[in-house]
């Protein structure tokens, strides 16, 4: 526990001190590694407590994304309100789309998923659509200033708002993980009949899961827009549903502070690849991804765990 | 060795009445760059490998009025988010210059507004979208064409030579395929909605597109616009053979190689094609002994000798490099950001030998984009026919 | 009414490409459990292989055979190599796998044969025939499919090792407790798997042009069809994919407004319909379990 | 009489837990060894530790050849056929693939056809099944054919891992009497966990008492039914 606690501590000073060592490019970096980090956190909740893959999230961060920046757009409503609105919008399209994921298991619900990723940014594209979501142009957002006259460059005031936000669904996440409800989460992922079987409403908790996981891949999507200050159907094809997946296992399934390793891994890895060779760099980071499943097979969290226990069994 | 080092030294001295901004000295400009090597859209980065050797080219000529060009090319994967991370590595980190002809619409849509905030220019941009000639809201954004205009070009030809054509559509479903689509609607004005009778779209993810094409087919129409890159094309062409179909086929530039479309469409099933263009095909028949394809060809096998020659991407890329320096070359010691982007848009009917005979490159404070000649062309089984001159097809 | 049966005919046509991914698809799935996302670019990458035998001049068949067999060895040496020393991780790291994999065998294809598209030869010629509602070479891509799902049916239930097989992939223990040899049964679905997909590349490269992203449509229709099929079936996996293939076509014409943009789509929603109703699969084995 | 298959020092283990402490015992050739114990004393584990089946360490020697390293293939191809708790019935093959596979390592199609035969002599039932899928077959029926499946090895030594589990008396006493059958008529040995001690000390000549993964008592079957503290625990009378 005290290990937990410490590294926590250590892990808030050094970010609240980040801005003040870094320069712009960097922030902005980090700030987007923390977007990343929130979106896996939200796969997380899913495919890791839960035990349902999905392929469709990159589907939720464009919703979140383009709900953001729509409601900026079109009805001029402040970015703050967007990030829990964009949530909320993404729960209910998460937890409507948990129902018919409910018979599914397994590939088949992979394939379900699958189909919404591949689907949403056709249907963003939709010509009857153009008028809000800008057709195949897409939407640029303003970026927003520091809040209440504060002394910080906007890429440091979008970093700190990050920050909070990833800060505060970690710690929402964490406590839904300790409680009963998480408790039944795992059992689900366990073993679904002897949940059911304990008493536990398995559709319930499952859709709720999809729900819940959806909104914070939402949320992630609209703070990915602000940042970023514009969106585009083909930013979210499905390819970034892979690359969530990838950045979920190299952190690790089932622990939530690997979020912040993976989110690393997809945003460095690809530009250190790039510098191996301009030619290969595909190829690279493909080489790089197997090896590091050869040297830790269950992702940082395995590593992690392991040690934790090691250290604890003293 | 003293000696040499005063050489340069006062080789320096003599240039130090230059007027720099970051990203160029007395003796460096430092150039940035993005554009997809890595992802399914890669085969564009053939354009920054190539630039890459041009630029090592011009290094070994002496750079450009004494000073070496640092080009530094980032992968943006095609993604906009990566784009805006490559674009502030390269503004802020690598503390280049500007960006020259970064690719993708909306990798540069992405970062338009970052470019203009920062005051640095971000000239010939490698997409036709119409937003990047747009002077009056971002004077620091520099398209290179535009596909509107090139869907105009077939517009007038319609109007003129066939003004009771029924007109399939046929276009990719994003950005490119839309702009050819809007020009060629807004050429044709009212009779849009009479001409137009039938609309077909893909997703370059689809394996084939012979439903699209049936399905135009039966909209009764004679003629076929094809917007869709090169193998779907070539698809589009077959099939049309298969179907017995012959309508007259217009075809957008960018497929419009012989290399790399209508050869393996098959020559004959392509005769008929009309098209435009704006610079050689380095397939066609027609030039093999240019002295401009000569030289294009040794320089690919001196420099880049990795390329793919039968890809015309490779002969864009080093079309554009040559403007690049020209406008660089015409800035002299001034190598301010304004500076650049004010002789970016002072191109005065520039011209290399690459560009088709009778097409020249022309910017101004209101025009920003540098192509809008185009050549409208047929192909004959073998080689492409000029139709008529040079046109112009800027907005009336 | 020709609309009609020309598009169910272009299909069908569309759909035997499908329905070949979707056969390699069922064979790894049958033999790992996976869907390998890698699947279509090392089909890809064979094909290549076969265009470059041909380039140098070998005569169609022998590329035909040379190539089947290299990725069948190829397929083999991926299971002992890549995936052997990962047997006990956890399902979702082999998934990374399977992207590491889909990178490097893109990535090589462009790197080695550049991008600009090439035609691959058909052994059965272009010709249109049947009117114009299909070419030659359609006709024998549907032909080589069905004549591929008899020889699998035939390998699969008259051969020992495809019992072996089967019985590796249904219960890989029991299959152990009778002496067979379950780590090489897994290999061998993995050349299997790649010899099919190279054989698919093969049939599908004279219709789509070769070049390195030519798969990468290909298998999401692939594993379309495959699932819809049930996944565990040859023969669903080859109904599936031309189910998919003319579903997809008649939302393309038929429905009005967003069809023509949405027909991916559309499809998609028919094919998660069916899995609702049938969550395993149009022709997936449900089994009446009894203890 | 020798020993077919003699284990010495054999332990196991699951993950952290380990279940084996140290067996140590023996089947003669063409004897029959039972072992009996609680749930939980190690007896399924020990036929899964002969098998290779789990992690295992000891001396587990096989007409003459070690095997403790072998991998469970390599076992069964030696000879011997293990029936698991479970049954390990391939449920979507049909009854007749079922049996080919037992005699997935044999070669020569004519005797394999001929030991088929055989086995529908034995459980007739089968041969009425014989392409049906194994899985829609009843409990009974799917144990003769787990037994039918592990004599298609032709092995020197089956093990059994409660074969009367679940199942009604009739065709328990079925079962049994074709074990019996088979002891007799062949040289084939066999090593039985059961529940149902009385059932298998009738047919035994041998027997192992386990508790906690330890052998606590060896003999004959006699020992156990003359000694009345091991009477009452373990035959209930």
């Amino acid at each position: 526990m005290a290990i937990e606690r410490v590294s926590a501590i250590l892990f808030l000073l050094a970010a609240i001190a980040a801005p003040m060592l870094l320069s712009g490019f960097f922030i902005f970096q980090v700030t987007m590694l923390l977007v990343y980090a929130i979106a896996i956190m939200g796969l997380n909740l899913l495919t890791g407590f839960n035990g349902q893959f999905s392929l469709g999230h990159s589907a939720f961060y464009a919703i979140g994304a383009y709900a953001a920046a729509i409601l900026m757009d079109k009805f001029g409503i402040g970015y703050l309100w967007t990030l829990p609105l964009a949530g909320l919008i993404c729960f209910a399209v998460g937890f409507l789309f948990g129902f018919p994921a409910l018979r599914l298991e397994g590939t088949y619900l992979a394939l379900a998923t699958f189909g919404l990723a591949v689907a949403t940014p056709q249907i963003l594209k939709l010509t009857p659509l153009e008028h809000w979501t800008g057709g195949v142009q897409g939407v640029f957002v303003a970026k927003p200033n520091a809040a209440m006259g504060l002394p910080l460059t906007a890429d440091q005031w979008l970093y700190y708002l990050t920050l909070s936000v990833f800060i505060l669904l970690y710690i929402l996440a964490r406590n839904l993980i300790g409680s009963r409800t998480g408790r039944a989460l795992l059992a689900i992922r366990e073993n679904p009949i002897a949940a059911q079987s304990m008493g536990i409403n398995v559709s319930l908790y499952k859709t709720l899961t999809f729900g819940v996981s959806a909104a914070y891949t939402g949320v992630a999507g609209a703070l990915g827009a602000i940042v970023i200050q514009f969106v585009a159907p083909d930013s979210f094809g499905f390819m970034l549903s892979v690359t969530f997946l990838v950045g979920l296992v190299v952190g690790g399934i089932a622990w939530l502070p690997g979020a912040l390793i993976g989110a690393a891994f997809i945003l460095f890895v690809p530009n250190f690849a790039e510098e191996i060779s301009k030619g290969l760099s595909g190829a690279a980071y493909g080489v790089i991804m197997i090896l590091l499943m050869y040297v830790m097979p269950s992702g940082a969290g395995g590593i992690v765990q392991s040690a934790l226990r090691a250290v604890r069994a003293r | 060795m003293i000696a040499a080092l005063a050489t340069v030294a006062a080789a320096s001295m003599a240039m130090a009445k230059g007027k720099y901004d970051v990203g160029a000295s007395d003796t460096e400009i430092k150039m940035g760059h993005f554009n997809p090597y890595s992802g399914p859209v890669s085969a564009w980065g053939t354009v920054g490998k190539l630039q890459t050797a041009f630029y090592r080219m011009i290094n070994e000529q002496g750079g450009i009025n004494g000073r070496k060009i640092t080009f530094i090319t980032y992968d943006d994967a095609y993604s906009p988010p990566k784009a805006v991370e490559q674009t502030r590595r390269l503004m802020e980190r690598d503390q280049v210059l500007g960006l020259f002809n970064p690719m993708g619409t909306a990798s540069n849509l992405a970062i338009q507004k970052y470019m203009n905030n920062m005051k640095a220019p971000q000239i010939f941009v490698s997409s036709g979208a119409v937003a990047f000639g747009n002077p009056k809201d971002y004077p620091w954004t520099m398209g290179w064409l535009n596909y509107a205009s090139e869907g105009r070009v077939y517009a007038r030809y319609l109007l003129q030579n066939k003004p009771d054509a029924k007109v399939a559509l046929f276009f990719q479903n994003d950005d490119f395929g839309k702009g050819f689509v809007a020009g060629f609607r807004e050429a044709l004005g009212d009779k849009a909605k009479t001409m137009i009778v039938g609309e077909a779209s893909y997703e370059i993810s689809e394996p084939t597109i012979d439903s699209q094409i049936v399905k135009l087919k039966a909209s009764g129409a004679d003629v076929l616009f094809n917007m869709s890159s090169p193998k779907f094309a070539a698809q589009a062409i077959r099939k049309l053979t298969d179907l017995n179909w012959k309508p007259l086929h217009f075809l957008t530039s960018s497929s419009a190689q012989i290399g790399s479309t209508l050869g393996p469409a098959g020559l004959e099933n392509s005769k008929g094609i009309i098209s435009t263009n704006y610079y050689k095909d380095s397939t066609d028949p027609r030039w093999k002994d240019d002295p401009a394809m000569k030289n294009w060809n040794a320089f690919m096998d001196k420099y880049y000798p990795e390329g793919d020659k039968s890809d015309t991407t490779n002969v864009y890329a080093y079309l554009v490099s040559e403007t690049i320096v020209q406008v660089l070359k015409q800035a002299g010691h001034d190598l301010t950001r304004e500076n650049i982007m004010k002789q970016a848009a002072n191109l005065k009917q520039f011209s290399t030998p690459l560009l088709l005979p009778g097409v020249t490159i022309t910017t101004s404070e209101t025009d920003f984009f540098p192509i809008e000649q185009l050549q409208l062309i047929q192909f004959n089984g073998r080689t492409w026919d000029f139709i008529g001159g040079v046109i112009d097809g800027s907005a009336k | 009414m020709e609309l009609l049966l020309q598009q169910i005919l272009s299909g069908l046509a569309t759909g035997a490409i499908y329905a070949c991914m979707a056969l390699a698809v069922v064979m790894i799935y049958q033999s790992i459990g996976h869907l390998n996302f890698a699947q279509g670019e090392m089909a890809t990458f064979s094909t290549f292989v076969a265009w470059q035998l041909i380039t140098w001049g070998f005569p169609y068949w022998a590329a035909f055979a040379l190539t089947v067999a290299l990725s069948f060895a190829g397929g083999v040496l991926i299971e002992r190599v890549v995936f052997r020393p990962l047997k006990d991780a956890p399902a979702l790291s082999h998934i990374v796998v399977f992207i590491g994999l889909l990178a490097i065998f893109n990535n090589a294809s462009g790197f080695v044969w550049d991008f600009t598209i090439k035609t691959f030869p058909s052994p059965f010629g272009q010709g249109p025939m049947f009117g114009a509602f299909l070419n030659m070479h359609q006709a024998g891509m549907i032909a080589c499919t069905l004549g591929m799902l008899v020889l699998l049916y035939l390998f699969f239930s008259r051969t020992r090792l495809g019992l072996s097989l089967r019985a590796a992939a249904a219960n890989p223990e029991s299959a152990r407790l009778v002496g067979v040899r379950v780590g090489w049964m897994i290999a061998l679905g993995w050349g299997l798997a790649s010899a099919i997909g190279a054989v698919a590349g093969m049939l599908i490269a004279p219709g789509v042009f070769l070049e390195p992203n030519m798969m990468l449509g290909v298998l999401l229709y692939g594993f379309a069809g495959a699932v819809v099929g049930g996944l565990t079936s040859p023969i669903g996996a080859v109904a599936g994919g031309l189910i998919v293939g003319v579903m997809e076509n008649l939302a393309g014409t038929y429905v009005p407004v967003v069809g023509s943009e949405l027909k991916l789509t559309i499809a998609l929603s028919l094919i998660i319909l069916i899995l609702i109703f049938k969550p395993s699969g149009l022709f997936g084995k449900t089994l009446a379990k009894r203890v | 009489m020798t020993a077919l298959l003699s284990v010495h020092g054999l332990t196991a283990s699951y993950g952290e837990g380990q279940v084996l402490a140290g067996l140590d015992f023996e089947v003669q050739r063409g004897g029959v060894t039972v072992l009996l114990g609680a749930n939980g004393a190690g007896k399924t584990t020990t036929l899964r530790a002969i098998c290779g089946m789990v992690r295992r360490e000891g001396s587990i020697i096989f007409d003459g050849k070690p095997i403790q390293n072998l991998s469970t293939e390599g076992v069964v191809r030696l000879g011997v056929a293990h029936v698991p708790d479970g049954r390990g019935t391939f449920t979507q093959l049909t009854v007749d693939e079922n049996l080919q596979l037992g005699a997935i390592t044999r070669r020569g199609r004519k005797e394999i056809e001929h030991d088929i035969e055989r086995c529908f002599g034995y459980f007739p039932v089968l041969k009425e099944r014989r392409s049906q899928q194994a899985g829609t077959l009843s409990g009974g029926e799917q144990q003769m054919l787990a037994v039918a499946r592990a004599l298609m090895l032709r092995p020197k030594l089956m093990l059994l891992d409660e074969p009367s589990f679940g199942l009604a008396p009739m065709i328990v006493k079925q079962i049994f009497d074709i074990f019996r059958t088979l002891n007799a008529s062949t040289s084939m040995s066999m090593l039985i966990v059961e529940q149902n001690a009385a059932l298998a000390l009738e047919l035994a000549d041998h027997a192992y008492l386990l508790e906690t993964g330890r052998v606590v008592f060896a003999g004959r079957p006699d020992d156990i039914r003359n000694d009345p503290a091991l009477r009452r625990s373990y035959l209930g009378y």
